[in-house]
């Protein structure tokens, strides 16, 4: 079976109006730039997304934000991003803001077949408001589900034909969980090698949970808050 | 005189032991990084995947896939290493991480910690910070004493929506070092040339002061 | 004539598919490896951390670090990942597993299973049979179609304690191919020479034969 | 702070009789070796055992039954062992046989700071017995709790000094998750190199989770089932 796609419309080609998507990266870092291009393009609507973040106006998730092809954003910080605020305070868009490691561990339940999880985080909170509280060795836990995704769209530094996938540096971030997560993962890449070509002991996402990879093009790879320092 | 921010940071830093596992917050946190005492060896973890956060890169060696969870351009060191997001988040919960740092916009006298959300005002997001302040084994926060109103930060409840409840035990301001016990803010040192008095003038809620209290020392 | 116990690996290998990922229990099961039909892709996994698993090693080639499921020293192929038990089992519960074949001491018309414990007898412990059955999205159970004492291991109830409840749906047996339906064991395939009345003889329970049973092709 | 330990005997100088311990390994893949002589030889008592499997008679965890050391194995195979047997039925060991995902899951629950999980393994067997069984869209699974172990004890392939640990092939098994489950995680390892010498992108066990580390030596790594094929 081959899994290889010829570019991003092609991998993107039957995400349809209403469908679920997860997003991997962090801010800008390790975000599929090329699927979210090929989302623009073929203007597909009512998406429901689930990211950390929304990307900032003229690039990453913002783009898409800016075409309003978004129903809802399932996200943990939203900032940096003025066409979001307008969206959302004028009732277009709708948004669920979860703690970042629910957000990570909901990805998590999903690909590790538990339907849900219990968590520390947003106990006596708003976020906790028509949820399950449960007390376990005398520390109270929110119950939280798994999450359902039709589509998960990660991106990593290498990959082989059969799906193996390697994060490189903190472009890792949420796409492991969220490649296990998806009914449909795909899966860009910066290299796209053969079966065989990478070590079977470092690779971070086993073939097994990606149905679609191909090879991006043109990573702009854009830094959200270059700090440097001086040299001594 | 009340504190800069370096000197909050400064003064957090005291607090570092050796061999501690550190996440630090955005804003005056970040600054706890410059201070850690000689002698000890600290790691820093950064939520977003990375263990052994090193300083900012010289300029032209920016990586665009290392950043803290600041987003800000990073670089790693000897022993650094990278994960998912939930493994990150696993560390925190399971208590692995000993210090915790952030910034508040409010703390109230049983723990309570408010610094997400203003009602009125877009809301950008909670982020990391409410898996941090439910499951970090301890956390100080860093902020100034009061704020742009000059209204005290410190209070007996909180009045913005909560992060976490029943979490902070410490907190370094401009004025002092205050201790979150079971009977409210306790007052454990002064900032250089603020009085005691001074201190609780500025502090809505049960503030302990118990005995001489010390200046802090730099 | 009864099928041999490649026969019966045999015809288990002709409901292989294109992109099948498979997880082949110890015994009959683990034979089904050999008769891969050609130009289809399948890849196999192994519960302990293996996906992509190759045949035995040529002597003086063993890896004590490289086993399967059944402590057999085994390769890898191109494209095989290594991972940890925690992944594994996530992967199998999560339906990415698309075929689970595993062997069986009895099975129920309402395809419940049991294959790891006989009361009296020392337990060795279910290891992840317990996990196969509960979450693969389909298991065939490879199995003599009677025990040695010649009682039928088709049952309409087991009576050993059990494995997995209603989740089996296929039964290849030395002298049948057996799908369980709503209404029981339905007859799918007679092996070579054995009839349907043989069949019917020597399984107990409920057992659908619907016209013309097809002999199995090899 | 110092990690770096001598050798077995000072790295399990503390494990007191009663103790909870986590034992990576699956068979004898992948097992401590070196931690296992030194508890042999340090004859401490009364231990629980968490252990996929129990060793065969004369090698692995088999060597701390035949000196009955064990009060309780929790394990998801025991065959192979004719000591284990024979206290078993004398009731000299108590055993707790628990299916292999679930144990796996179990220390990843612990890992990840979940007190709980929810698991479709052995709903409607006797491992139900007593457990709280609840419904997530229409499918039945069974609460199962995180463990809870003063030690855990990994075997690793190449290990630095800042703890973070590598493992080699299959012999990986359950020793990431126990490395993250022990309130102290004691790693053995066959190459213990200075922090900076392994690449940060490709380490299986952040040291963070490792309290004590050292270099293990005369690893037999014996095979429990060789299987070859001929040479063609």
């Amino acid at each position: 079976m081959n899994k290889v796609f010829k570019n991003a419309d092609e991998a993107v080609k039957d995400i349809a109006d209403g469908a679920t998507i997860m997003m991997g990266g962090f801010g800008l870092c390790g975000i599929p730039e090329n699927c979210i291009a090929a989302l623009v393009k073929k203007d597909v609507k009512n998406i429901t997304c689930i990211s950390n973040n929304a990307g900032v106006d003229d690039f990453g998730i913002g783009l898409m934000l800016k075409n309003r092809q978004l129903k809802k954003m399932i996200a943990s910080y939203v900032g940096e991003n003025g066409e979001f605020e307008r969206q959302l305070l004028s009732g277009e868009l709708d948004v669920e803001l979860i703690p970042q490691g629910t957000l990570a561990t909901r990805c998590m339940a999903a690909g590790y077949g538990m339907p849900a999880v219990f968590t520390l985080a947003g106990v006596g909170t708003e976020v906790a408001a028509g949820k399950e509280v449960r007390n376990f060795n005398g520390r109270d836990y929110l119950l939280e589900m798994a999450f359902d995704s039709d589509f998960a769209i990660v991106k990593a530094w290498k990959g082989d034909k059969a799906g193996n996938l390697i994060y490189k540096e903190t472009a890792r971030n949420f796409n492991p969980m969220m490649a296990m997560a998806g009914k449909i993962t795909i899966a860009e890449v910066e290299e796209l090698v053969e079966p065989g070509e990478l070590d079977p002991n470092i690779i971070h996402t086993p073939g097994i949970y990606v149905h679609r990879i191909f090879k991006g093009t043109g990573y702009e790879k854009r830094i959200e808050n270059r700090t440097v320092r001086k040299r001594g | 005189m009340a504190l800069t921010k370096e000197q909050i940071a400064q003064r957090i830093a005291k607090e570092l032991q050796d061999g501690y596992y550190v996440n630090l917050g955005i804003g005056i946190p970040t600054l706890v990084a410059n201070y850690i005492p000689n002698g000890i060896n600290v790691t820093l973890q950064s939520e977003n995947g990375l263990l052994g956060m090193g300083p900012f890169p010289y300029e032209g060696e920016e990586d665009p896939d290392l950043i803290n969870a600041g987003k800000q351009t990073v670089t790693t060191i000897p022993g650094s290493v990278f994960f998912d997001s939930a493994m990150s988040f696993g560390m925190i919960r399971a208590g692995k991480v000993d210090l915790t740092v952030l910034g508040a916009m409010e703390v109230s006298e049983t723990g309570d910690i408010a610094n997400w959300k203003i009602p009125g005002k877009m809301v950008k997001g909670m982020g990391g910070a409410m898996d941090l302040v439910a499951a970090a084994k301890n956390i100080i926060v860093a902020m100034m004493h009061t704020n742009p109103k000059g209204e005290s930060k410190l209070l007996p409840q909180c009045t913005l929506p909560l992060t976490g409840v029943k979490c902070i035990r410490k907190i370094v301001t401009d004025l002092a070092v205050i201790d979150i016990t079971e009977d409210g803010f306790k007052l454990i040192e002064r900032a250089p040339g603020v009085s005691a008095d001074e201190i609780r003038s500025k502090t809505v809620g049960t503030l302990i002061v118990d005995g001489d209290i010390p200046e802090m020392i730099f």
